[in-house]
């Protein structure tokens, strides 16, 4: 079937593509948060007064660690949770106080929320079903949302009988058959195996493509993040460090924070300047008209092609040199070597200075 | 638990006067019990109130004191007593059942129907067959041999049902989680099913203290000489009215309320503790 | 007081003649019981000593296991007496399965019949209970005391007095050396009238289903008291014929019972009670104006401020009495002290103890000095209390001026229309009953 | 050594089997041989007697008597399921905290500690022709006669068995809806289901197992009552297992025991029926 059939309702009939259509429809954002605060009682808020635009038909990855108030913002997205203070747009309509069904969200539980005496056929249709669709029609879209997520020939299946990938793209199928503005999936591959995982995120990557709306996914993998991302929004402490596209967050993180959870940057004071450097712009051994730092080797991890150094500098920081094969087989460094890490100056990037905590 | 969050729906009202309702109406004839308990020494068994008095409480404490209210304090302690033994032996046997119950085996559908069988068949018949039974085999019956087996005819049914929901759709992650950690038979079970299970546990028990205490039916032909408490109550009621019997109502609302409070205090505590345990 | 009984039994006791082994039991019990009190005769400090550890569990009705006659017994004697209030339905269940677990009962008349013939109970020799010249001859000549014979209607005290011989499995009509029991206590019931909400006097059973009445009437529920109520009312209107109401027929059974439906169908009947606090409730809050009730209710009820009245019928009244018995398994020095105890609870002082609950005792002689002028006058002779009248537990019950209804002992006693009772036919009984139930 | 699964569950299981086996089904063989015996005045001979299975699956009585009995349970049971539901809903899904559901709970559960033959002569001052009730009906002006149906009626049975068998009800099904997962009801929500469709599409069905072990409490009390049948309707009605006691009370055994067989078959044949709706044992094994 052709998916444009699939896409939200607001969406011009086929047969042209889904996310150019999305252009057509005039608003700016397709989620908004202005100055959202959420506290349960006394003591500090979960989320602090973070404002967030996402812009139409992105890829949206939540990162932080555990407790930084990304699953709570995601909640207060679908509506699941109440805000505090400010205010949340989808499409530009405020529906900070809407229910969930109104606000053209839906959600993707973590634990998947399959209904668990009904058929993947009969979950999928369940929202058709409280709509008043009639039996074989709702039968019918919901098999072709099935055919999507590749489960239709799992139909009859109760969720206790699916695995959990299979459960998950019935949660996905579930999900996209209410035809929403804006997809929220929290941390929806968590539970699954490192293989399936990355054909999971390719294929969200992929519906989202050709869906053309926006997902708001909550992770803390950050290779997760990296690789579906359009846009990365990390969190820490209930407050947004950064809010960028993919790269820019990558390779001009904001903080050190950003910079460590991202990965892939060493952060180390370079004239009085907290600076970070990618680390694969490190190589090991001196160089004239590079800055250098001193250290012993305290791991190698061949990865294949690259080879990760740890260095352990004489401050008791950790720098990583990231080394091509040859490279490294060139140089075979030892653990316990002493060893200098060098760096061109114009690869530091200035990050702002960290707030405490 | 997650509902909206926002605005109570007009549901919240209407379902929250219903349980007034209810209550009113769960309350009211026990309302009366508490007023008529401090009916004056000279007044009966319903309204009017004549004079208002603790008499009726002073005459259960002193026990007969030439009241000739029965021997109240005796039977309450033969009834707590029987009542202890069989809350804890139904737990006991109550767990392990419900734990045998979530593997198939043979003689599932036995025992369950028995179970059942016991539940349903008259209670004065229960007690008048087990009476039989020890008479033809010519055992006496005694308060700990057939007492406290004919009041686990009554407390085991309801205990192995609450075992069934208790342990219904508990996740065996937890269990294969423990496995995992390298458990054994023996800590899976008292480190992580217990604990979880802990509140089905208290309530198992609590039912069947409450159900082996006011048992009648089976226990009466099996207890053996010495009256249990409802015993002694409807052996009063037959031929005598007095006060006292709603002061025993009183009382045991008062005990009852006080054991509920400190199990759910309990309960909270643990519920707490667990929670701030797993708190993210 | 001194126990006297278990020494004269020792005298007198049959079967004292050694037995051989592979005796009967009964024979080996019996050698047992006198070679026990035998050994006591010359030493009556051992006896006081050996009945020390000797316990008899007396299971009863709640108006006579009162625990402060237990205490009392315990005081007067050298043994332990412990008491159990059962009801009727359990008590009898208990003493068919298990006989063992009791030593001393007392049952309403209608379920001697339950008892013949199964080794339940032990036959009781007139030479070992003391008071048995003193005796109403209710129940010692099946007569009146002015010699005349009473209704013979329902279970009369005398269809389960004696037995024709110790091990006989029939009761004796006429006196014998064997006692079924001790009789207790009895009483002659009416029918409850509320005076203060009916504009007439009732003087006959009739009222009982007079239309004047529709839906304000209770009756004792069950076939042994409600039906012989029942039946007097039938007969007094004219209903139903019968020929022995206290042992019906089945067709008088079938014109009974349909008469009842047609009433119950009618809505004449508010309830029908099964326990005492029932009765009372009933009465006191104006839920009935007549109602077939007990003598101590009635009282309950005017202790309460309500106006009760509790006066015979011209038809007579409705009789039943309690019976003491020792249980078959009894032996040994157990035996002399339960035979002791039943002595011990006619002698005086449990009777009057009783009587003040509104009961006659069967040896009112003894009873006399235990109780004051006031209060035997009052309960016994028909005269007005001189004092207040006080329950066995010291709460006022009448005060001066005061006359108990129906008048003295014999007023109220010496005109039985029916007793209580258990029908040849109960098992049919039982069933139509079932039938008017489900009406 | 290691025992095989099916064996460690046959230890498990083997206290309560043998309770059951030497407290029940012993006596209950006991009941059944009874039932075919002749019997008189507390006596039962051992001579084959059919009469009283003739009498118990012949009679117009039976037929009164179950239909009696079905009547109530069937009342009884649309009632305490409606309140029990709404109740538990409410308590589950409304009441936002646990301290406050537990203190509501244990605030139903509390009446259930007074003895049952107290709680019954309590009715009187509350329902009698001079009760409570009856002084505020007359009081308001409703009814210019005292309301004489409200005790010793059917009525009254029904509102002492809707008083006991609520409870039961509330307890059994809020502890099937605090399973679900609140998840689920968000994913419902989502789907744009409302508060009355998720009631019926979604916990109705997840709340089975409660729903049906409370149905298995109601029924067999009910059915198994005499008690609140003799108080309520001052012994003016009867049911089946108030004939049974009649009987037994009457010291007539082996009609009721044919009674009690019959009664044990039909209520274990309705079990049995009922777990083919909900098997509350299934969600064990799985």
């Amino acid at each position: 079937m052709n998916l444009s059939q699939l896409k939200p309702k607001a969406a011009l009939p086929e047969p042209e593509k889904t996310h150019l259509k999305q252009a057509t429809q005039g608003h700016r954002f397709d989620a908004e948060l202005v100055a959202v605060t959420k506290s349960y009682g006394p003591g500090a808020p979960a989320v602090d007064d973070i404002s967030l635009r996402i812009p139409r038909g992105s890829y949206c990855c939540l990162l932080g660690p555990s407790g930084c108030g990304k699953s709570t913002t995601l909640r207060m997205l679908a509506g699941h949770e109440d805000v505090t203070e400010g205010a949340i747009l989808i499409h530009d309509e405020e529906v900070t106080h809407k229910l969930p069904v109104d606000r053209g969200t839906s959600m993707m539980f973590q634990d998947y929320a399959l209904f668990p005496h009904l058929s993947s056929l009969d979950n999928v249709a369940f929202s058709l079903k409280v709509r008043g669709v009639a039996t074989t029609e709702r039968r019918k879209q919901a098999r072709a949302y099935l055919e999507l997520v590749q489960m239709d020939h799992l139909a009859d299946r109760l969720p206790n009988q699916l695995s959990g990938g299979q459960q998950q793209r019935v949660a996905l199928a579930r999900s996209l058959i209410t035809r929403p503005k804006v997809l929220l999936l929290d941390e929806p591959l968590s539970a699954l195996d490192p293989f399936l995982r990355i054909k999971m995120r390719s294929e969200l990557k992929r519906i989202q493509k050709e869906l053309g709306i926006s997902f708001i996914h909550v992770t803390h993998s950050q290779d997760e993040a990296l690789a579906l991302s359009d846009m990365i929004v990390v969190m820490n402490d209930a407050k947004i460090m950064q809010a960028a596209p993919v790269r820019e967050v990558f390779e001009t993180p904001t903080n050190a924070f950003v910079a460590r959870f991202l990965g892939g940057q060493n952060v180390l004071t370079s004239d009085t300047h907290q600076v970070s450097v990618r680390t694969d712009r490190c190589r090991l051994g001196r160089s004239p008209g590079m800055r250098s730092l001193e250290g012993q080797i305290a791991m190698i991890e061949y990865q294949g092609n690259l080879v990760r150094i740890t260095l352990q500098t004489t401050l008791g920081d950790e720098m990583t040199v990231l080394q091509s094969d040859t490279e490294y087989f060139a140089q075979n460094p030892q653990i316990g070597d002493t060893a200098v890490m060098s760096w061109h100056p114009s690869d530091e990037h200035v990050l702002d200075p960290m707030q405490a905590g | 638990m997650a509902t909206r969050k926002r605005k109570r729906p007009a549901s919240f009202y209407v379902l929250a006067t219903l349980l007034g309702a209810y209550a009113v109406f769960l309350y009211a004839p026990m309302a009366c019990v508490y007023v008529l308990s401090f009916q004056g020494p000279q007044g009966g068994m319903s309204f009017p109130m004549v004079g208002w008095s603790t008499h009726w409480f002073q005459v259960l404490f002193q026990g007969t004191g030439g009241q000739g209210v029965g021997d109240i304090p005796s039977a309450f302690r033969r009834s707590i007593r029987l009542a202890l033994i069989v809350g804890v032996l139904t737990m006991i046997i109550s767990v392990s059942a419900g734990m045998a119950y979530r593997r198939k085996f043979p003689g599932a559908n036995f025992v369950f129907y028995s179970a059942i069988a016991s539940m349903v068949l008259p209670g004065i018949f229960v007690g008048f067959g087990i009476a039989l039974t020890f008479n033809l085999l010519g055992w006496r019956v005694n308060w700990f041999s057939s007492g406290i087996g004919a009041q686990l005819t009554w407390t085991l049914p309801f205990g192995m049902l609450i075992m069934f929901i208790v342990l219904g759709r508990f996740n065996p992650a937890y269990e294969e989680a423990a496995t995992d950690l390298g458990a054994n038979a023996r800590q899976r079970f008292w480190m992580v099913i217990v604990p979880i299970i802990l509140p089905g546990i208290i309530a198992i028990t609590m039912a069947s203290l409450t159900s082996s205490y006011e048992e009648t039916a089976r226990t009466q032909l099996n207890v053996g000489t010495g009256n249990t408490m409802p015993m002694e109550i409807t052996g009063l009621l037959t031929a005598a009215t007095s006060p006292v019997i709603f002061a025993v109502g009183t009382v045991t609302t008062f005990v009852s309320f006080s054991l509920v409070i400190a199990s759910l205090l309990i309960m909270t505590r643990l519920a707490k503790r667990r929670s701030s345990r797993t708190a993210q | 007081m001194t126990p006297k009984t278990p020494k004269d039994a020792s005298t007198t006791a049959p079967g004292t003649t050694p037995a051989p082994t592979g005796l009967s039991r009964r024979a080996l019990l019996k050698t047992g019981a006198a070679a026990g009190a035998a050994s006591l005769f010359p030493a009556p400090m051992l006896w006081a000593q050996n009945i020390k550890d000797v316990k008899i569990v007396h299971a009863g009705q709640s108006y006579s296991t009162i625990p402060n006659i237990a205490e009392q017994a315990n005081k007067d004697l050298g043994f332990t007496v412990e008491m159990q209030t059962l009801d009727q339905t359990t008590q009898t269940n208990r003493m068919l399965t298990q006989p063992d677990t009791l030593d001393v009962v007392d049952v309403p008349n209608t379920s001697m019949k339950y008892f013949l013939g199964r080794d339940i109970l032990m036959p009781l020799a007139v030479k070992d209970y003391k008071w048995w010249d003193k005796t109403v001859p209710l129940f010692t000549q099946g007569t009146y005391p002015n010699g005349e014979a009473y209704s013979m209607q329902g279970y009369a005290p005398i269809k389960a007095q004696y037995y024709t011989s110790e091990k006989a499995k029939e009761y004796s009509l006429t006196p014998t050396e064997w006692l079924v029991g001790v009789p207790l206590y009895y009483n002659a019931d009416t029918i409850g009238i509320r005076p203060d909400l009916i504009d007439r006097p009732i003087e006959s059973w009739a009222d009982l289903l007079s239309s004047d009445f529709n839906g304000k009437v209770a009756l004792q529920d069950g076939v042994a008291v409600g039906v012989p109520d029942a039946a007097m009312a039938l007969e007094a209107m004219g209903d139903v014929t019968y020929v022995d109401k206290g042992n019906m027929t089945k067709e008088e059974i079938d014109a009974t019972i349909d008469k009842l439906i047609a009433y119950k169908k009618d809505g004449h009947f508010r309830s029908f009670w099964t326990t005492f606090e029932q009765s009372v409730q009933l009465m006191a809050s104006g839920e009935v104006v007549l109602e077939s009730m007990w003598a101590p209710a009635v009282t309950e009820v005017r202790t309460r401020g309500i106006e009760c009245k509790y006066n015979g019928m011209k038809e007579g009244y409705r009789g039943w009495y309690i019976m003491m018995m020792g249980m078959s398994h009894l032996d040994g020095l157990q035996r002399d002290c339960a035979i002791e105890y039943m002595n011990w609870y006619n002698s005086g002082w449990v009777g009057a103890f009783i009587s003040r609950q509104g009961f006659y005792n069967s040896v009112p002689e003894n009873v006399q000095p235990m109780m004051t002028e006031n209060e035997y006058g009052y309960w016994y002779e028909g005269k007005a209390a001189t004092d207040d009248i006080l329950n066995p537990f010291g709460k006022v019950m009448e005060t001066a001026g005061a006359v108990r209804d129906g008048g003295a002992l014999w007023d109220r006693m010496g005109n039985i229309g029916i007793w209580n009772s258990l029908m040849d036919e109960d098992r049919y009984l039982v069933r139509r009953w079932q039938d008017f139930i489900a009406a | 050594m290691k025992l095989n699964p099916k064996a460690v569950s046959l230890l498990q299981v083997a206290p309560m089997g043998i309770i059951f086996t030497a407290m029940v089904l012993v006596p209950l063989l006991i009941i059944i041989v009874v039932s075919f015996l002749d019997y008189d005045f507390a006596r039962v001979f051992p001579e084959i007697y059919l009469g009283s299975w003739q009498d118990v699956l012949t009679s117009q009585l039976t037929l009164d008597l179950y239909e009696t009995t079905f009547k109530f349970v069937a009342i009884v049971w649309v009632i305490t399921f409606s309140l029990g539901f709404s109740i538990a809903y409410f308590l589950v899904f409304h009441v936002r905290t646990l301290q406050i559901r537990l203190m509501l709970l244990a605030a139903i559960a509390i009446p259930f500690w007074t003895s049952g033959p107290i709680r019954a002569v309590a009715w009187v001052p509350l329902l009698g022709r001079e009760g409570l009730v009856n002084q505020a009906l007359l009081g308001l002006g409703i009814v210019d006669q005292p309301v004489a149906w409200l005790m010793y009626s059917e009525f009254a049975i029904l509102v002492a068995y809707i008083h006991l068998l609520t409870m039961p009800m509330v307890i059994t099904i809020s502890n099937s809806m605090m399973k679900i997962p609140g998840s689920i009801i968000q994913a419902a929500q989502d789907a744009g289901a409302s508060e009355f469709q998720i009631i019926r599409e979604i916990i109705l069905p997840l709340a089975r197992p409660g729903i049906a072990i409370g149905t298995i409490f109601v029924v067999t009390a009910v059915m198994g009552d005499f008690f609140i049948v003799k108080t309520m309707s001052g012994g003016q009605v009867n049911t089946a297992t108030m004939a049974i006691v009649t009987e037994l009370n009457a010291f007539q055994y082996p009609p009721a025991a044919a009674k009690s067989v019959l009664m044990l078959a039909i209520v274990l044949g309705l079990v049995a029926l009922l777990l083919r709706f909900a098997d509350i044992r299934k969600e064990l094994t799985k």
